[in-house]
């Protein structure tokens, strides 16, 4: 019995590793449409904080916690620079800024020496233990827990309630917002940032489009009502193909048609708050 | 408490508000009439900030605050409502309070954090506090409920309800008794008033003459644009200009 | 080289707005950015390969297989992913992610089918002979291109503004409820617009496909990143957007990779997007953000 | 007519599966993207293994023990690559691993092989430093670096070569790598670059390049491509009216009968180097390349005639041990069997692992004349 769950560990440990780290990028964009916000900027903010935290590795030597804080506020910092301007657009228009915001970004990585171009950067020595996983997911539970019933949480409700009222209310939406987007982009870079130690190897092709999407369907599928909606819909959603390897080459069809299903079916999300009597 | 000078509001080439200086003193409740498109709600949007008048001033207790944007404006005191009620469907009724009472809490991320006195202290009080402005309009017992479950007239109340709950000086309100029922109008009534009693200042537009008759003190009339009558109401509902534009004769007895 | 250019630019242009007609018509009327559009369009391109190669058929009857192929998968999407949401009350994005799991479904399916390789038109279809206009040296194909991409477009905006149903699709655009109210059947138009955008993206997939000799089961994904781009940048579910869009990323492209650098072109017309948005964030065409998104 | 044909390969493949499943004696795992925009390289290599191993098993096998290939889908995801290769060493306990399809993928999976001591042999890794991640790694994917400089010094001779262009792939590393190492052997001959074009992955349009290429009238464009990209430049060149004399001259990705189906005559005359070519006129060669297009009803490509010989390289380390039944301890004995691996005769010639366990293997300058392949310069 032990042997087995031994050999389970060792095969799908990093699987387990990954759908932590997808729960982290899940609740990065959960922050920001907490506040009604769509961004797709979350695929690169989180590549900006791999390439950050694999640089100061490989060339600085510097210790993880460091690394991983410039993976998380190199990111930040880019949010806040594009957020202020970019906060003004709303719905897909915004969705659609940060994607080509996104693009810009892989071409840039593409582009640059440092960041080894298209071949990406290899030999990321393997930091990652479980615990660095464990301990960053219960701080943004924790964060998460907190912020929902303080007056911070209440004030991002509102604003994806309605931003008119809220602004009325005396709410400070702009700064609001962009607090979530910076927020969300210090989750993504950090979880970028933990991905590169147990992958070993980053390339510019990881952070595209399709990825975004992904990182948005997490969200969506699980729910965006409660913060628990995206842990829940990235980990389905990171196993899923795993699970369904069995099926060969027509994993992925049945893989659309559950999407597909849920959505049809569970049209607000897995996760979904009903507030009683 | 609020002066308005010389308001010019264009909306592409449409003149909607033309030269429109007003006074609403203090502990009044002022009421604005007028047949619809006169302008009023555009008013009540230049004066919370959420448009900008072309040409004029908006000075609230003595500072321009015409070209502030409305969390600011908010800050300075000034409630509103909505002629389209726009609470916060998805939360609770008193969720909905808590957020309007937004301002009023202090409590810094850290204290969130690492859950301080402060904020328990803040968050207990201002709960209370809550709870007594939904009881004001009768609300209190489905402080739990999703906003949206309630009735139409409950909304209007707890839109209300939310406004008041940032403490303002000045509450604008805009057509509180639409789509009411005559009971809850009456009821309605009663509670501007109680609130009035309270010190707040309340500014509201209305259609529902009797509702208008028996709470204002001042009323102005607008008619396209431009201020037409001001006075107590029994002298505005006299006003032949009022009488043609807008109530026609029955009103006047 | 300038005109050499300026012909590459048009050619290129006329694909991308192609592709976006059926895009954009979808999110105009149903709000919905369908992410099968992608998928859509390679179905269009396999369907008119199979009647070449089956049937020796010619290039209309090419075009018009593609077009219904692509046109009855779209309905069916529509009408198994999209339609059993829009009678709730559901998160706007929902339908959007609906139409992911369509197209990854119809994309492994297609590759399991098809296989992983690529496929071209047979060499004899078109005439592989180039025409010269002063500088510019185009081939009757990317001149079919273009005139077919204009055409259809003419029809469209004729269609939408002067027939009965395309009143009906503009009504529906503006509020469906209102349209409702007036004894519009809303249904059939979301289903004929999603039925007959669909049929532009298997036009555009067909005619790309015997252009550019490259027919596989992923060729909807590069494509879709620029159609995205072309309704952003031309005003979201506005006809005559897709098309400006279109042709200004197709020169974007070309002339920045003419003039300046290949390294950097998709920076420069993402750039480009980014700015625009910024600069005018309901794009070109564009008017009412508040309704839309 | 093809359309039945891809099913039928599929249900065999499901069934092939279904059936190698149950008797298990010397498992190999086999990870390549079978599925997603790689699949292309990945299904024919995947079909390569497939091939050899029903070949070795039928003629009865390794010393009587059947080869079991256990196929998994990397979706050419660095992280499935590393879930599928874990797999393959703690539940199938495979004793050796093939794969993964990108160099990007090996990367990220390699490292764990290493680490857990089993051999992963790669067939299409072509980047640098891939055998550099341990004494575990190995490959017999075609160096570009040991040949493409060939290919120029006889391309530059024979053609008169002066000036030319460059257009490649910026995005991809395969193709990155072919046009570092032109532009190396480019500076060697002291050739002029006039040019310098890249494009991106999926795009179908290279019309602004060519058109900029053209105003500069090289004497002939090196290209960095990948078969589809590929056979569309060469396509459009000839549409904007780059004439035929000016060849195109490409790495590993020219080497494919797609270049030919989809580029026809506008192909004619490409140069590209490698030890392997479709139309090898010798016997071993000849009777896998019919063996293939029977099975697949395709012709093969270099990914899938470098899987082929992969695996029979693999068999011969195989051979060389005596099997103890403990895998771990089978999988190092292997892996020093495997590196002694020398002058293997298979359809790409004679092939030998050198002391970092890459390919030694002769290469050879092709061209396409009348729609094949054949023999530029030795």
């Amino acid at each position: 019995m032990t042997e087995f769950l031994m050999s389970f560990w060792q095969t799908y440990n990093t699987l387990f590793y990954t759908v932590l780290v997808h729960g982290m990028l899940a609740l990065s964009i959960y922050i920001t449409l907490a506040c009604g916000q769509l961004s797709l900027g979350n695929a690169a903010f989180m590549g900006i904080g791999a390439y950050t935290a694999a640089l100061f590795t490989l060339k600085l030597n510097a210790p993880f916690g460091l690394s991983l804080l410039a993976g998380g506020m190199l990111p930040a910092f880019v949010a806040l620079i594009i957020g202020v301007p970019t906060l003004r657009l709303s719905g897909v228009y915004l969705a659609m800024a940060t994607l080509g915001f996104g693009e810009v970004v892989r071409v840039v990585f593409l582009n640059m020496s440092i960041t080894g171009g298209s071949v990406g950067l290899n030999g990321v020595p393997p930091k990652t233990e479980l615990w660095h996983l464990l301990l960053v997911m219960g701080v943004l539970i924790y964060f998460f827990l907190k912020l929902k019933n303080s007056r911070f949480g209440r004030a991002l409700e509102a604003i994806r309630e309605d931003e008119v009222a809220a602004a009325v209310m005396g709410i400070k939406t702009t700064s609001f917002k962009v607090w979530a987007f910076v927020i969300g982009a210090f989750i993504a870079g950090v979880a970028g940032g933990l991905n590169a130690h147990f992958t070993f190897f980053l390339s510019p092709r990881e952070y595209g489009f399709d990825f975004a999407v992904d990182i948005l369907t997490f969200a969506i599928l699980g729910g965006t009502g409660t913060f628990w909606g995206p842990l829940v819909g990235s980990t389905i959603l990171t196993i899923l193909p795993e699970m369904l390897r069995f099926l060969g080459s027509y994993r992925l069809a049945l893989n659309g048609l559950i999407l597909v299903l849920v959505v049809v079916y569970l049209p607000n999300g897995i996760i979904t708050v009903k507030k009683k009597d | 408490m609020l002066r308005l000078e010389n308001i010019i509001k264009d909306f592409g080439g449409l003149r909607v508000l033309d030269s429109l200086s007003l006074q609403v003193g203090e502990g009044l409740i002022f009421g604005l009439i007028g047949p619809n498109g006169a302008g009023k709600t555009t008013l009540f949007n230049i004066i919370s900030g959420l448009s900008r008048p072309t040409a004029g001033r908006v000075i609230f207790n003595g500072t321009d605050i015409t070209h502030l944007p409305p969390s600011s404006i908010a800050a300075c005191g000034m409630g509103r409502t909505f002629q389209n009620i726009r609470i916060f469907k998805e939360l609770s009724l008193l969720e909905n309070v808590l957020a309007g009472m937004h301002r009023l809490f202090t409590y810094s991320p850290v204290a969130m954090l690492l859950n301080l006195p402060v904020q328990k202290r803040e968050e207990k009080a201002l709960r209370e506090k809550a709870l007594e402005i939904l009881e004001l309009f009768h609300l209190a017992g489905k402080a739990k409920r999703q906003a949206e479950s309630l009735s139409y007239g409950e909304q209007r109340k707890l839109e209300l309800a939310r406004a008041l709950a940032t403490s303002p000086k000045l509450l604008l309100v805009d057509e509180p008794a639409a789509g009411m029922n005559p009971a809850e109008t009456e009821e309605l009534m009663g509670e501007i008033v109680q609130i009035n009693n309270r010190g707040y200042t309340i500014c509201l537009i209305e259609h529902d003459m009797k509702f208008v008759m028996g709470v204002c003190r001042q009323v102005a009339v607008l008619n396209f644009g431009e201020l037409i009558a001001l006075g107590s109401p029994q002298e505005v509902k006299c006003n032949p200009l009022v009488i043609e534009a807008y109530l026609g004769k029955e009103e006047c007895k | 080289m300038f005109l050499q250019q300026f012909a590459n630019a048009l050619v290129l242009g006329s694909v991308y707005a192609l592709f976006a007609l059926g895009f954009t018509l979808i999110f105009g009327v149903l709000e919905v950015i369908t992410l099968a559009h992608g998928a859509v369009f390679m179905i269009g391109a396999f369907a008119g390969l199979a009647v070449v190669t089956k049937f020796n058929a010619g290039l209309i009857p090419a075009i018009l297989v593609g077009m219904m192929a692509s046109g009855i998968l779209g309905w069916l999407i529509d009408l198994l992913a999209i339609r059993p949401l829009r009678k709730r009350k559901f998160h706007h994005l929902a339908p959007m992610i609906a139409t992911i799991g369509c197209a990854t479904f119809v994309i492994s399916i297609s590759q399991g089918v098809f296989g992983a390789e690529i496929y071209r038109f047979p060499f004899d279809f078109m005439p592989a002979t180039s025409y010269n206009f002063w500088a510019m040296q185009l081939t009757l194909l990317q001149i079919i291109i273009v005139g077919v991409a204009l055409a259809l477009m003419l029809i469209i905006i004729f269609l939408l503004n002067r027939t009965k149903w395309g009143k009906a699709v503009r009504a529906v655009a503006e509020t469906p409820r209102t349209a409702a109210l007036l004894g519009i059947p809303v249904e059939r138009v979301f289903q004929l617009t999603s039925f007959s955008a669909s049929a532009l993206g298997g036009a555009a997939g067909v005619l790309t496909g015997i252009n550019f000799n490259a027919i596989h089961t992923f060729m909807g994904g590069p494509i879709m990143h620029r159609g995205i781009a072309v309704i952003i940048l031309g005003g979201m579910g506005d006809i005559r957007g897709a098309v400006v869009g279109g042709l200004i990323l197709g020169f974007a492209e070309i002339m920045s990779v003419a003039y300046l650098s290949s390294d950097f072109r998709d920076a420069i017309s993402f750039g480009l997007l980014f700015i625009i948005l910024l600069v005018r964030p309901a794009g070109i065409f564009g008017s009412n953000i508040e309704r839309k998104g | 007519m093809k359309i039945f044909i891809r099913i039928t390969v599929f249900v065999a493949f499901v069934l092939s599966l279904a059936f190698t499943a149950q008797a298990a004696e010397i498992k190999i795992g086999v990870t390549e993207a079978l599925t997603g925009p790689v699949a292309k390289y990945g299904v024919p290599i995947k079909n390569g293994f497939v091939l050899a191993a029903d070949e070795i098993n039928a003629a009865g096998g390794i010393k009587g023990n059947k080869i079991v290939l256990v196929i998994e889908d990397e979706q050419a995801k660095k992280e499935e690559a590393i879930n599928v290769f874990k797999k393959f060493i703690f539940q199938d306990k495979v004793l050796a691993i093939f794969g993964p399809t990108l160099s990007n993928s090996a990367f990220a999976s390699d490292p764990i092989a290493n680490k857990e001591k089993i051999v992963v042999f790669g067939t299409s890794n072509t980047a640098e430093g891939i055998t550099d991640i341990g004494p575990y790694v190995f490959r017999n994917s075609v160096a570009e670096a040991d040949i493409l400089p060939i290919v120029t010094k006889v391309a530059t001779k024979k053609l008169g070569l002066k000036k030319v262009a460059i257009i490649y792939g910026n995005d991809d590393s395969m193709t990155k790598s072919t046009y570092e190492i032109f532009l190396r052997s480019i500076k060697a001959e002291k050739l002029e670059v006039v040019d310098t074009e890249t494009f991106a992955k999926g795009d179908i349009d290279f019309s602004a390049q060519l058109t900029k290429i053209k105003s500069l009238n090289p004497d002939a464009v090196f290209c960095g491509a990948l078969v589809e990209e590929a056979s569309n430049i060469i396509l459009q060149a000839r549409k904007l009216g780059i004439p035929n004399k000016i060849r195109f001259i490409g790495g590993n990705g020219f080497n494919s009968a797609k270049l030919i189906e989809i580029g026809g005559a506008a192909a004619e005359g490409s140069i590209s180097g490698s030890p392997w070519f479709l139309d090898d006129p010798s016997k071993i060669n000849q009777t896998f390349v019919k063996a293939y297009t029977k099975k697949y009803g395709m012709a093969p490509d270099q990914f899938a005639a470098q899987a082929y010989d992969a695996l029979y390289i693999m068999a011969e380390g195989i051979k060389a041990i005596s099997l103890s039944g403990n895998v771990e301890k089978d999988r190092t004995t292997l892996r020093d069997a495997l590196a002694k691996v020398k002058n293997f005769k298979g359809v790409g010639g004679l092939f030998s692992f050198n002391e970092s366990r890459d390919a030694e293997q002769k290469g050879r300058v092709l061209y396409i004349k009348n729609g094949k392949f054949a023999i530029y310069a030795e």
